[in-house]
This record gives structure tokens, sequence and C-alpha cells, in this order.
């Protein structure tokens, strides 16, 4: 008992020692820069270092050269397959990116479509009533294991994908938006595609230019075994997807769905244990919970090469041997961007930790060199690790959306009026800059302004820098003018310097308003969202309309949202993906998308014939000038519209050590969208 | 005399009625318990605490309506724009500082307070009710009824708990009733139901319950009226260990981010992780007070149960 | 003994199919599924959404379903994990479960003895401002808010003094070239202490046997022995280093682990011994002339052991439940940790899995209860 | 060490509880002896102290018990200042007990012969083990029970069966002297009895000194040579059972024979004693027998009569002794 009451009083003396010592610890001088970047507001801190000093910087990585990444879930598998079907994860990305090869990829950060295996940019033509593609590609690239990477290998892979109607996203891969499109290797070098419709942005460029090639000397076998689950399996001549079925075509049906599922289990379950990488690493070895490790790969074809971009748009790769390539422009003007490929580190370790917190203490006590860190930043964090020493943070835009949305397919959401009332008293830099102390930033368009090709600086922002009393009076006009009424209007009392609100109000259809409620994440789950929430409902109160927010669990809102169409509003965010061809625009607005129709992701049931005519045509246009257009254009009309109200966008911060030289640092949606934030990183080492 | 007057005669008698004699002789019942319970300084330690968590919640909306500006001091959505920085330290203004996102965290934890309070309460009542009546039921049928209702306590005293909380609060919205429903279900259904059983057989066969089946009392009115109340003091002890194993689940699981509930001590600590601010221990008052409050408020009704349970169980106490 | 148990096994198997009946039903009956969550994509058609169900088999009814989750449940297949598809539950399990298992075994075994001997000592020597602080310390660790008790320890321990690593179970960087998988050296770990602590408990018992006033020292020896035979073997294999490594990220979990239940032993064990203390048969020991510590050890604490131990076996699934805190504060990759990534994401096959795992240590603890109080109290007797 | 003629002598003992009320004097100035190979009864109301004279005697007392003077001596030792380490060493060798709740008093977790074996290697560091066992059948033979039994557990034995082998313990380290409290209270008569006629046969095989402690008279009659009567603390009267039947001087024990039926059956009048033990909390003053006391005057109420003779070896102490005024 005696040395128990002891040891509390240690503990005691501990924390209070060093709470004092905590308190009066010295800041370090904090320097932020501001680097004007294309369209893309960027913040970079820099921390000026207090005299780095040497064991700082060298930590325990020296003993093995190693690159040590932070990252906080497993990967689902290291199997390439089960990669892009249904083991997808940000995790596995990480941990398998570069195993697989392509023929174009796009630039670095201006996102350009750049060849990668393929010479140039290929050759498109009409035969009769079909479009055949022709790629040529390099003949000197290697995987890690010394085969040659060559046509064969790019016509597997795709046939692969087809054949065995691979799952979730390798229809994009092989067969983007539901086209049947051939393959064939001309010779070992040519690859000749054959599209039943004009190739548009969407299928080839963003589709199959840029899909996967794996290795058929390492995969051949297995997809051999998958082939023969569906040797002889024929499609069944009954529509499988009718609500009745005879006994029989049930039957075929069944079969036939379940020689096709064993075909993909079997792909998606093989052991990719020595699978060889056409990156800059292999993925080596994988300690579940713990850490996964890459080993630097000899035969990088692209090791040693060099990547200019001037800020005329000119994207140039040189290769090791002198090849060069250029495109884009007349590389005029200043360098942007100058690098040279990696791998640099002999091996990466990424390190499993199971939170956020744990990761950051890891780099704040030198055991890793970088976070990963999709979730984004938590504020706490941020300022904790930027007070640490030998600690740099890189802040960048984030390509995500969070918005409120209408179900217009009930009344009075439907209405033009209805939606622009909140719209006008949604006070978003109130929210922001007072209450989440800028936190996120307001957002006035649907394409994030961190996506500087797409993003329309035009939309207009009508309602931004109004006061309270501007806001009340405006939408009380609007509503009146499309026919609501109240017993007793809403008025901004001087005296109060406060807003009255309406009482009794009456939509344009006679009915008295009925209680509405925004469904959203709850405060547990984000609560920014949850805090914009509660400030939208109280001013759509201050108007006089009954409305409530339902701040709830996130599983909970999937349902009534995104399966049963069948809500008043709701508050969520997109991570938006694709960055060079923003199809998000036909799957979140199209008409035909819509959610209480086919159960796709036009949630709000946007029908407007007007905006799907533009969607259409950008869908199917293969001008990259064009759907720039197109994309203004609908950003314009979906902000008059408003199917959606944006509300923010995050920024992302990334935090690495100082030892740690990245090729470039501005990205958008952070340092891991880098395409090079493995490969062609150079971890100082001592 | 008349016959007529025979039955006022007899009411005339000054007799006590039942339900006072009943109140008289709880009171006496509870003086002479409180005597007992007050010999413990441990028990007293423990009321104390509750005592002083109750007063902190009574006291938060008589702040609200008198010194705080319900625009700055709402636990839930008050923010303090007078101050430039948040989370910003404890002051005159904020004594135990303000939150992340600008709220006063002292508000928050009495706001919190009396949802605490409200649901270890609830959960310990819907305990108690259930718990007592499966065991005065078990106990009173014995039999195939008996069997089946014991097994099925088994099974449920089987269930872990905490998985059991974390699936349901990830599959659906938890709020303070349904945690305070779910975990009164499973206590009592399981352990309570269990112990309070094996005291009802030594009820049941007590000569009063005998005597009201001879008297030709129905089963229900046995149950209800003959062996529940005579099951209460046990019920009541099991309460105090539900109350704090409530408050605790629900600090837990609003911990991990699985509740609706608006406002609570775990809650927020979520807060606090949500945003980076967990592992450091320069804004202690985002962690401390919460995590204290849990930890005494746990500790302070267990230490009731506790001596609770040396009144309850003559084993215990002291010669 | 073997009709006692044939018959407890048959009772185990209805109480888990029971059980699983009960869980699965009550996780089947709430809205939503890992269908939905998955294709949370654009990029994937809705008819995706469709495929993906049925392939789960999401679309049969669920008394179909959980009967032949039931029917392959006793074939050892616990289906696909939906998140991490197709990799089957029973995988995910047995690559968490010995982490799991070491974590808490020792955390537990720790705990009970450090907990059991405070408490018969307090017990002893009840009465005054020492009975009622240590009470009062004892019921606040027994509550105390363990997430916050754990970011403490880390603070304290991990951060301030910086005597152990602060979470994960190995450091990736000693591991780089190791030929071994951190499992194999988990299992070898636990085989190699089991034995040892064989070794202690036989040399224990045998020293029973003994002349009084040789026991003391070949108790000793039966604890040294072993010890220093665990340490040589290690010592002298060339997974020592990686055997130290995770040794090293234990000490701190299961140092948390162990005051949180230690404070329950603790308490269990003086009450049971203020009753045991009471006994007739404690003071005709005093009688006897025999001194403090014997009537202490041999008599009231070793009766009062009885109801400790019923507690400790009955805390263990709890402990596991438990664990998902620890497992998520420390980063330790066991079966809590899966278990409630899984339930964020619904991952209804793990969720079932682990918690029809959790179901079963539950009824062998309880099992082993029933025997081990068999042999502790000679009352019983299984016929 | 000498033998002294007496195993036993108590002087002026007295022992007090504290309670949160004050203080209670459990035994207030007791005083006897006992010579080697006799037996003494101590009889009395419950809460009169005998019991707290047998835990004064072995010093085992509880926390709140203290002995605030006199003497004990043990073979012409004096126990009272020594030890609980030495102490120790008295116990069950020179004086053992055998308990008023013998059925509870063996640990149900261990064998009998386990029980008694530790006692032995306590005290009899010396002898072999095998000499213990066979030590222990004899002890099991000479308590009447079947040697055969010896390793079974307590739960294993009836309530009979118990009690000889609790006897058989305490006989295990050859004390001097045996304390028997109320050793027959939970048994059946017929058990009861058997049990009596054996145990006085067995004192009578070993030659040693008991002191029996009962509330039931008849119990004392029938093992005691001498009897003591112990009233609220204090030593009423003590005398050889004989006298103490016949002739009784103090009016307490006058009252307390006639309230039992005569084991003789002669015809006597049951008096029951009127009014209620004192609460030793707060002890009348004087003769603490003069509430309930026929024969009290005001001298009882004033002053406390001394325990002295009153007839070779009859003593008692009271102002009216038989009854006279």
């Amino acid at each position: 008992m005696y040395s128990r009451s002891k040891w509390f009083v240690l503990a005691g003396l501990l924390v209070t020692v060093s709470m004092i010592l905590a308190a009066c610890a010295p800041e370090p001088v904090v320097e932020t820069v501001i680097v004007p970047g294309e369209e893309v507001v960027v913040k970079e801190t820099v921390i000026v270092p207090a005299e780095v000093e040497e064991e700082e910087v060298s930590a325990e990585g020296e003993c093995c050269d190693v690159y040590r990444i932070g990252i906080f879930e497993d990967p689902v598998s290291l199997n390439y397959w089960n990669y892009l079907g249904p083991g997808s994860s940000v995790w596995t990305a990480y941990v398998v990116t570069g195993v697989q090869a392509a023929l174009y990829g796009l630039s670095d950060q201006r996102w350009d479509f750049v060849p990668s295996l393929a010479k140039d940019f290929a050759t498109i033509e009409q035969v009769g009533d079909v479009w055949t593609v022709t790629v040529e590609m390099v003949d000197n690239a290697t995987w890690s294991d010394g085969e040659v990477i060559d046509a064969h290998d790019v016509v597997f892979t795709h046939n692969a994908c087809s054949d065995l109607k691979l799952t979730s996203n390798w229809p994009n891969q092989c067969a983007p938006l539901g086209l049947t499109i051939g393959a064939e290797a001309l010779d070992d070098f040519t690859v000749q595609y054959t599209f039943p419709a004009e190739p548009s942005l969407g299928t080839w460029q963003a589709g199959v230019a840029q899909a996967p090639i794996l290795p058929q000397h390492f995969w051949a076998d297995t997809v051999a075994a998958s082939y023969a689950f569906i040797d002889g399996v024929t499609e069944p001549e009954a529509d499988c997807s009718a609500e009745d079925l005879s006994e029989a075509d049930q039957a075929a049906c069944d079969t036939y769905a379940e020689a096709y599922e064993n075909a993909r289990k079997n792909l998606y379950e093989a052991d990719p244990t020595g699978q060889p990488s056409a990156g800059g690493y292999i993925t080596e070895k994988w300690e579940l919970g713990a850490f996964a490790q890459r080993v630097a790969n000899d035969n990088y074809y692209f090791a040693g090469s060099r990547v200019v971009e001037y800020d005329d748009g000119t994207w140039m790769l040189t290769l090791p041997d002198g090849t060069t390539w250029q495109a884009y422009g007349d590389a005029t003007g200043n360098e942007i961007l100058n690098f040279t490929s990696g791998p640099y580190a002999p091996n990466i370790i990424m390190s499993i930790y199971g939170s956020q917190d744990a990761a950051f203490l890891a780099l704040a006590d030198g055991e890793v060199d970088y976070v990963i860190n999709p979730l984004g930043l938590a504020r706490g964090l941020r300022e904790q690790a930027e007070r640490g020493e030998g600690i740099l943070s890189y802040t960048n835009a984030d390509y995500g959306l969070f918005y409120i949305a209408f179900n217009m397919r009930e009344y009075p959401q439907s209405l033009p009026g209805f939606r622009q009332a909140f719209d006008i008293v949604i006070d978003k830099e109130f929210v922001i800059n007072n209450v989440l102390a800028g936190v996120v930033f307001p957002m006035y368009s649907t394409m994030p302004p961190g996506n500087g090709f797409w993003h329309n600086p035009d939309v207009p922002k009508p309602y931004v820098g109004l006061s309270r009393e501007e806001r009340v009076n405006m939408a009380v006009e609007v509503l009146k003018a499309e026919g609501w009424s109240w017993s007793a209007e809403p008025y901004w009392d001087e005296d109060l310097v406060d807003v009255v609100p309406g009482e009794g109000l009456t939509m344009p259809n006679g009915e008295l308003m009925h209680e509405l409620t925004i469904l959203g994440p709850g405060p547990a789950y984000d609560p920014i969202r949850a805090t914009f929430n509660q400030w939208i409902s109280e001013w759509a109160r201050e108007l006089g309309m009954p409305v409530k927010s339902e701040l709830t669990g996130f599983n909970t809102i999937l349902g009534p949202v995104f399966v049963d169409a069948d809500f008043d509003m709701y508050i969520l965010g997109w991570s938006l993906g694709n960055v060079a061809f923003p199809n998000y625009y036909d799957d979140f607005w199209h008409s035909r998308n819509d959610t209480a129709v086919s159960g796709n992701f036009n949630t709000p049931g946007l029908n407007s014939p007007e905006y799907d005519a533009l969607v259409d045509e950008f869908m199917s246009t293969g001008d990259l000038a064009r759907a720039q257009e197109l994309v203004y254009e609908m950003q314009i009309m979906l902000a008059d519209l408003r199917p959606y109200i944006p509300l923010f966008y995050k920024q992302v911060t990334d935090l690495a050590r100082n030892n740690l030289l990245f090729p470039y640092t501005t990205v958008l949606g952070g340092l891991e969208q880098a395409a090079g934030f493995q490969t062609d990183a150079q971890p100082l080492f001592k | 005399m008349t016959a007529t007057t025979t039955p006022d005669a007899t009411i005339s008698i000054p007799e006590v009625p039942l339900w006072r004699a009943r109140l008289l002789m709880a009171l006496s019942s509870l003086r002479s318990s409180w005597a007992m319970f007050a010999e413990n300084p441990i028990g007293l330690i423990g009321l104390g605490v509750i005592v002083f968590y109750g007063l902190f919640a009574a006291a938060h909306p008589i702040l609200m309506n008198t010194v705080w500006d319900p625009v700055v001091y709402d636990p839930v959505n008050g923010f303090d724009i007078e101050i430039a920085f948040h989370p910003s330290a404890p002051s005159m203004r904020h004594p135990l500082g303000t939150d992340v996102l600008g709220r006063d965290v002292l508000s928050q934890l009495m706001f919190s307070t009396r949802y605490e309070f409200a649901l270890g309460m609830l959960a310990a009542l819907a305990t108690s009710i259930v718990a007592t009546t499966i065991g005065a039921i078990s106990a009173y049928y014995g039999g195939v009824i008996d069997l089946l209702l014991m097994r099925l306590a088994d099974l449920v005293y089987m269930m872990p708990l905490l998985p059991i909380l974390i699936v349901l609060g990830a599959l659906m919205d938890i709020g303070m009733i349904e945690l305070a429903i779910v975990l009164g279900l499973l206590f009592g259904f399981g352990g309570t139901a269990i112990v309070v059983k094996s005291q009802a057989l030594s009820v049941k066969v007590k000569p009063f319950i005998e005597a009201a089946r001879i008297a030709g009392g129905s089963d229900f009115h046995i149950i209800f009226k003959h062996m529940v109340p005579n099951l209460l003091p046990i019920s009541l002890l099991y309460m105090m260990f539900t109350v704090n194993t409530a408050i605790a689940y629900e600090a837990i699981l609003s911990f991990f981010g699985l509740t609706t509930i608006e406002m609570s001590w775990g809650l927020m600590i979520n807060v606090t992780q949500v945003f980076g601010y967990l592992l450091r221990f320069d804004t202690w008052w985002l962690l401390f007070p919460a995590s204290i409050a849990i930890t005494t408020l746990c500790a302070a009704f267990y230490l009731v149960g506790r001596a609770l349970d040396e009144v309850v169980n003559p084993r215990l106490r002291r010669r | 003994m073997w009709r006692f148990l044939g018959q407890r096994f048959l009772q185990m198997v209805i109480t888990l199919f029971l059980f699983q009946a009960a869980t699965y039903f009550l996780i089947d009956a709430q809205p939503g599924d890992i269908a939905d969550l998955l294709t949370l994509d654009p990029n994937i058609p809705p008819n995706e959404r469709e495929r993906l169900r049925a392939e789960l088999g999401l679309d049969r009814p669920p008394v179909e379903r959980f009967f032949k989750y039931i029917g392959n449940f006793y074939r050892g297949d616990l289906g696909v994990s939906f998140q991490e598809y197709p990799k089957p539950v029973i995988d995910i399990i047995e690559e968490r479960l010995p982490r799991t298992l070491v974590l808490f075994l020792s955390a537990n075994l720790v705990s009970f003895w450090v907990g059991f001997v405070s408490g018969k000592i307090l017990a002893w020597r009840r009465g005054g401002w020492i009975e009622y602080t240590s009470t009062i310390a004892g019921v606040t660790l027994y509550t105390v808010f363990l997430p916050w008790f754990g970011l403490m320890m880390i603070w304290l321990f991990a951060v301030t003094l910086d005597l152990f690593p602060a979470g994960k179970f190995l450091s990736p960087i000693n591991w780089l070239t190791a030929p071994v998988n951190a499992n194999y050296i988990f299992i070898r770990m636990t085989i190699s202490a089991f034995i040892a602590l064989l070794i202690a408990f036989i040399g224990t018992l045998l020293s029973n046997r003994l002349e009084p006033r040789h026991r003391l020292g070949a108790r000793l020896v039966s604890f040294i022995v072993p010890l220093a035979g665990l340490v040589y073997y290690w010592q002298t294999s060339e997974f020592g280093a990686l055997a130290w490594d995770i040794t090293s990220h234990l000490i701190l979990p299961i140092l948390t682990l162990t005051l949180y239940a230690y404070a329950g032993t603790m308490l269990i064990t003086r009450t049971s011994m203020l009753e045991t203390l009471r006994e007739d048969f404690i003071f005709t020991a005093r009688a006897k002339g025999l001194p403090e510590k014997v009537v202490r050890d041999k008599h009231a604490a070793r009766t009062a052991l009885l109801p400790v131990w019923t507690g400790l076996i009955f805390s263990l699934p709890a402990a596991l439940g438990g664990g998902i805190i620890t497992e998520t504060i420390f980063s330790w990759p066991g079966i809590g940790l899966a278990y409630l990534q899984a339930a964020v994401v619904e991952d209804i096959p793990v969720v079932m899995g682990i918690l029809t795992i959790i179901g079963i240590l539950t009824l062998i603890s309880h099992l082993i209860a029933d025997i081990g109080y068999a042999f502790l109290d000679p009352r019983i007797r299984y016929h | 060490m000498e033998k002294s003629e007496n195993v036993l002598e108590v002087e002026n003992l007295t022992m007090h509880y504290t309670t949160r009320k004050g203080p209670v004097y459990a035994v207030d100035n007791v005083h006897f002896s006992l010579a080697r190979g006799g037996s003494l009864g101590l009889v009395g109301e419950s809460g009169c102290g005998k019991t707290s004279v047998a835990i004064s005697l072995l010093k085992l007392l509880p926390e709140n018990a203290e002995i605030l003077g006199g003497a004990i001596r043990l073979n012409g030792t004096d126990v009272v200042p020594i030890t609980e380490t030495e102490m120790r060493k008295f116990r069950w060798k020179n004086i053992s007990m055998v308990f008023q709740a013998a059925m509870n008093s063996l640990n149900p977790v261990y064998t009998v012969e386990d029980q008694i074996l530790e006692a032995m290697h306590q005290h009899i560091p010396h002898m072999s083990e095998a000499d213990m066992k066979s030590r222990i059948e004899g002890l099991f033979e000479l308590v009447g029970l079947d040697p055969s039994f010896k390793d079974q557990y307590p739960h294993q034995y009836s309530g009979g069966m118990r009690q000889r082998a609790v006897i058989a313990m305490a006989l295990s380290c050859d004390p001097d002297l045996i304390i028997a409290d109320e050793p027959t209270t939970a048994l059946d008569v017929i058990v009861q009895d058997a049990l009596l006629k054996q145990i006085k046969l067995v004192q009578e095989k070993v030659d040693m000194a008991m002191i029996y402690i009962s509330h039931d008279i008849a119990v004392i009659a029938e093992v005691s040579e001498r009897v003591g009567v112990m009233y609220a603390g204090k030593m009423a009267e003590l005398a050889s059972t004989e006298a103490i039947f016949h002739r009784p001087i103090h009016p307490y024990t006058m009252g307390l024979m006639s309230s039992f039926p005569s084991i003789a059956g002669e015809k006597k009048e049951l008096v029951m004693l009127p009014g209620e033990p004192p609460d030793l909390l707060a002890p009348p003053p004087g003769c603490r027998f003069h509430p309930r006391c026929p024969y009290a005057t005001e001298i009882c109420q004033e002053e406390e009569p001394e325990f002295k003779d009153h007839d070779s070896g009859h003593f008692a102490a009271c102002w009216h002794p038989g009854g006279e005024s």
C-alpha cells in the first residue's frame, strides 16, 4: 500500500513538472509563405528550423536508408485485380501503386493527358461504323523481373477485364460507359483498340488509355483458371433483371451469374506474392496491422528521367537515354517544375497506425518521415506538429464538395424561390470565418476552385458580403414574388439588432408550410457539417419555415438519400475523384441518374432537359476545349437551378519531416495525390 | 344499536390507512438503513460526490438564465466571438476554457451532467423493472417458465455488452433513450434478473405469500403486491451498479462517435479527438474535465452501491 | 467426469446456437447494408450494387441466410469479409486473435495475481485511512474512463518519460529483414511462455508435497528455472531481437490493462477475504498457533479465492470486449480494433465472426471456471 | 520448565471491547484456577462473558478487544504480557480449544488430516511425518472415528463426526488444557450424549485439564468437577459441581438451578429469572445482579461484593450468600 501511494505521488509530481515544462517550452518561429499558384490558393507553411540538430534529422532510419511513411489502415489486399475490384481502398492504393503499367497517364501537378509507355498520342480513325485507336508502345520498358512490357500484356489485361466482366472500378478501364471495346496486338509493341462509337474524353483519355496493364507472364495461369469457370457458359436469353422469371430462366440466370462470380473470385483471391512491378517500387512484404515494405525497382523504366514543366503549359520528359517528348506548348516562359525521377530510397516502409493521433505522434517523434492523410489533418494535430522541430507542413486545396441538397421531387423544395431563399440566407462566410475559425473555405461553384482547368471563376456569387438584414429582406422578397405569404412577416428589428422571425408561412399552393428536416452527420461524425446544419435550420426558422436539423449517423443518412430517395434536405460531401475528367456532372445531376428512378446518384432528382443536353455533349466530346466550355456552362446553370447549394471545401494539410524533399508540393488534393510522392521523393539521409 | 350502525362502528375506530402504515414502515426502515449506511464513510463520500454533481447540473439552467449570455455560453451552439483563438485556456470568462468550436467547457460539462443522470436513472429504472418482474415471475411460477427465463438470462448475461453496443451504435441511431432501454434490457434480463430471482425464491417461501395465496389473491396480485416490494431493496442496489455502467458505456460509445446524443461528456472528448487535440496535453481542459467527471461520477455510484450492498446484504455487515 | 463434460459440451453447443441466432437477428434487424456503402462511388453503376448484394447473399431472406451461416460455421467457414472481399473472416480472426490473446491473457494473469495479493493484504489489515483511501483509489481505477487512462499512460510513459513505444505492436525497422512474420513469433512466444508457466505451476504443486522448510526454496527454484529457461531460449534464438521488439511494445498496454483490471480483482478479493475472515475456521487456525501469514494465505486467501476465481473467468470475455478501447488507444491490431473498424463500415460477417469468437471464448471460460472451481472447492464434484 | 501444580491460574482477569458507544467490560476481575487433569465448567446466560474468557485465555482477541489487567498463568508462565509470536507457541501445544460452532471450524478446502497435520508441523516439528500420521489414526480411534476417514474433506463428515474430528485435532499436540466452548450445541440430543461420554472418556485417558463452557448446566454437570457461574462479565460463584447443584450460594446460581429441569428428575418448582441481563455498556452499580435479585438490599446497589471463599473452595461474590439477609 505504502509503495502504491508513493507511486501516485511520483506520478502526480511528474504530471505537474511536465505541465510546467510544456507551458514554458519556447515556440519555434513560424513563417507563412503564400505561393501564388494557378487559381489554386496554396499556403505553404515553412518552419524556419531553429538550428536543426544532426541527430534530429537522422532519427532511426539511417541504418537502412528507409523512407518511412505513416498510414492508418491496412491495405485490403496486394492483389491488383482485387484493388480495382471490390477491395478498393485508398490505403491499398498507396501500397500497390506503381505495380501496374499504363499506356497513358496524367502529367504532374497540371493533370494533362500524357503518354506513359505509349510513344506518342494515338491516332484515331473511323473505319466503317467503328473507330480504331492505334497506340505504339516503347519497346524497352520491363517489369521488375526483367520481362519486357509489351502489347500482349495490354491486350491480356484488357480482355481479362472485359471477358470476366470484372466489377467495381474495372468496367471503367475496359468498358467505360458500358461500351464494348476490342483490343488487339498488331505486333509486340502496337495495340489497336476498336470503339463502337467515336472515342470521347470519358471513354478514351479518361478511360481505356489509362487502363492498368498487368504482367501476362505472372497472371496467365490464374486468369486461365478464371476463364475455365466461364468456359461454355452462355448468356441466358431471358432478361435476368426481370421481376418474374420462369424457373428454367431463373436457373439459367443463376448458373450464369455463379460462373462469373466464381471466375472473378478466383482472380480476386489469387495470391499476388512475387508479382512483378512496373513502377519505382515493388511491394515486398506486408506485416498485417504493422507495416508494408516496398523496395526500389532496379528495372524501373522511368528511373532517372527528367520532367520539366513550363508556365506556358509545356510538359517535357527526358529519358535517361536522352529521348525527349514534349507537348502542350513550346517550352517558353519559366520552368515551374523540374525534377528527376527516383526511386531514391532503397526501401519504403508504410507503417500502419491505428489512428491519426498515433501516426502524428510518431511523426513528431521522428518515427516516420511523412504521414499520408487522405482524411484531412485535424486542426489540433497541425498546430502541434507545426510547433515540433523539423516538421514542414504543406497546405493544398482539397478536391471535394460539401453541400446541402434539396429533394426536388417534393413540394416546396421543387420551387426555385424556396431554394434561392435558402441560398440567400445561408451566410457561409459567417459560419466559416466566425464560428469555425476558418478551418474550411466557402464554396460557390459545384467545381472546387482548386481544379483550375475546370473551375469557372465567373460563377456568380451574388450574396457574398450581404448583412443579415439584407439577406432576410432579400429572401422575403424572393419568396413573396413566388407567392409565399406570412401571417406575420419576418423583419429586421433595429433595436434588437436581430431578426424577428416570421409566422404562419403559407406556400404558394395556399397550404401552410409543413415541417422539413435537414439530415446531416452529427457532431461526432463531422462537427463542421453539424454546425452548418444547425445554423441553416436556424436561419430558415427566422424566415418562418418550420425546418429542423436531424443530426444522425452517416449510415442512417445513406438509406433515405441513396436508396429510397425519401428525404427533405440533407448535408453531405463528395470526394470528387477524377481531376482530369469531371464526369460527376453526369452522375450527380443528369435526369437519367435520378436515384428514385435508376438507383443512381442524382439524389436531388434534378430533371432539366437543358442541363441533360449539356452533360450528354460533355460526355461524348473528344475535344478538351469544348468540354471545358461545357463544364463552365454547367456550373453556371447549376448555380441557378440549385439542386445542391455548395457550402464549403476543405484544405488538406500534409506534414512531413524536413529531411524529405518532394518533387513538388503544390498539388490539388494534397501531397498523396502527387504521382511521385513515393518514387520521386528524396529522403535526405545522413 | 341497530344493525345498520354496526359497520359504521367498526369503521369509526381510528385506524391508520394502509398506505400510511406502509409509508411509516418504509420511513422507519429507511431511517435504520440510513443509520447503517451512514456508518460507512466510503458510501458517504460517494453520496457526497453524487450530490455535488446534482447541484452542478441544477446550477446550469440558473447560470444560463442569470450570469451567462446564452449566445456565448450555450453548450451546443455557443460561440465566444470575443476570443480570437479557440480552444482558449481557462480564464475568468471561461473557468474551464473553451473547446475547439468556441463553446464554454464548463457550460458543456454542467449541461451534460443532467443527461448523464437522466441516462443512468433511466437505464437503472428499466433494469430494475425488467429484473424484478422477471425474477419474481421466475421464482413464483418455477418449472418451465423459470427454466426458460433463466436460460434466457444466462444467454443475455453471456452477451458481450460493449461489442453489441458498438455494432448497434454503428448500425442505428442511438440516442439517450435508446441506450437506456438497450442497457436496461441487457442488464435487466441478464445478471440482475439472476440475482433478483435468488432473492425472490427466499421471499416466496415466506408465510405472507402463502397467506395471500390462501386468501385467494391472484398470481398477478401476489407477485406485484407482495413479492415485488420485498425485492425492491436488492433491486435498488443493482440500480446503483447499473447507473455507473450506463454512464461509462455512454461515454465510451460517444467517444467512438457512435451515439446521436447532442452533448455529453463522452462527446466532448470525441470532439477533442476529431479535432486532433486528444494527444495534446497542453490543451488539457479539453480532455481532463470530462474524463474526470466520468470517472468520479461512476466511482461515486459504485461506492454508493458498495455501501448499500453492506446495508442490504447482511453477510457483509460489520459486527 | 466424462459424462459431465459431454453434457456440458452439448449445452454449450445449444447456447452458442442461441447466442448466434440472437446476435444475427439483432444485427440483421438494422437498416442499411454494406452494399450501400461499398457502392457509394459514382463510378459503380446501380446494377452493380444489386449484383454485389446478390454476390454477398444479402438478397436472401434472413432466416435462410442464418441457417446457411450456421451450416457454414460448423464447416469452419465464417463467410467472407464484405470490406476485404473476398478474404475469409476466419483468416482475419486467425491473424488477429493471437495478438489479442497474448495481450489479454498476460494482462489478466498479472492483474489477477497482483489484485489478489494486494486485496488479501488490504483485507487483512483493514480499518483506518489506508483502507478508505485504497478502496476509493481502487474504485476510481475500476471505474476510470479507460480511453483517458490509456492516454495518460501514453503521455506519462511514452511521451514524457519515453520508456516505451506509444503504440503499435512492433517497430517496422526491426522487421525488414525478418524471415518470419509477427504471428509466428507471437505464437512461439505464447507457447514458450505457456510452457514456462506450466513448469512453474507444476513446480509449485510439487513443492507443496515437500517438507515445509524446503518449500520456499523449491518454489523459488520452480519460478526461476522456467524464467531463466525462457530468457535463455529467446536469447539464443535467432528471433530473440524480434521477440524483444514485440515485448517492449507489449509492456505499456499490459500495464494499462493490468492497472485497470487489477482494481476489480482487488475489490472482489477484499470483500471475499473479509467474509472469509469471519469464518470460524480462521479462528481455529489462529488458535492452532499458526503464524499469521499461514492463516492469511493458506486458510483465508485460499478459501476467499473461490469467488475471485469465478470473477476472473467471467471477466475474461468482458475484457476481450473492453479490449476494443485499449487496442484503439494503443493501435494494437487485435480482434478489438478489427471489430470496431468492421462495425463502423457494417462489415457484418466480420462483426458476426468476432462476436461468435467472443461467445465461444465466453463459453470456454465458463467451462474452465466450473472445472477450476471443482479443483479449488472440494465440496463440488461433478458426476 | 518446572510444572506447577495448577495448569492454569487466572487472576483478576479484566478484558474489554471498545465500541463506538463506549467500552464493554466483557470479563471483569475474573479469578479462578484449574488443577492438572482437572475439569472446570463455565456456565451462564449468553453474553455473560464465558466465551470472552476462553478467547482471553488463548489471547485470540478481536481487534477491538484488549486485556486490561490480571494474569493468566499457563503452567506457571504469565501469558498476558508476552508477545503474539511467543503466545503462538503456547496455543495448541499447551492450550487448545474446541469451538462453539465446530461444524464450521474446519476449513472446507483441506482434508481433515491436512488440518491436523498442519498444527503438528507447527508445534512438534521434530516428529516424522509417518509418526504424525499414525498418531492421527490413534487420535481418531480415541475419539471414536474410523481412521480411514482421515483424508476426507469436512463436508463428507456428519455433524457429530466433525465434532469428533475437531476434538481429535485439539488433542493432536498433546495439550495440557483443552477449552471446549459449547461443543455440542448444534448436535441432536443422542449425538450430544454420545459425544459427551466420549469427551469424558478421552479426558480420563489422556489426563489433561479441561474447561467446559456451556449455557446448559445439565451438560456441565455431566462433565466437570468444578463449576464457575458467570454473570455480566463477572464470576458469580465457583465451586465443585456437587456444591453448586446442592448448595448454591449466589442468588443467580440459585435462580439458574431452578430454571433447569433437574437431571435427577426431582420435582422442583421451575422459577424463571425475572428481568433481562444487564447492559454491559452501563452496568448497574454495586452488585451487577441486584436489579434482578430477590434478596437485593441497599448495599447491593452501592458496593460491589468481594469474590471470596465461603466454604473451603466454594467461592462466591454476594452480600447475601444463600439468600440470607
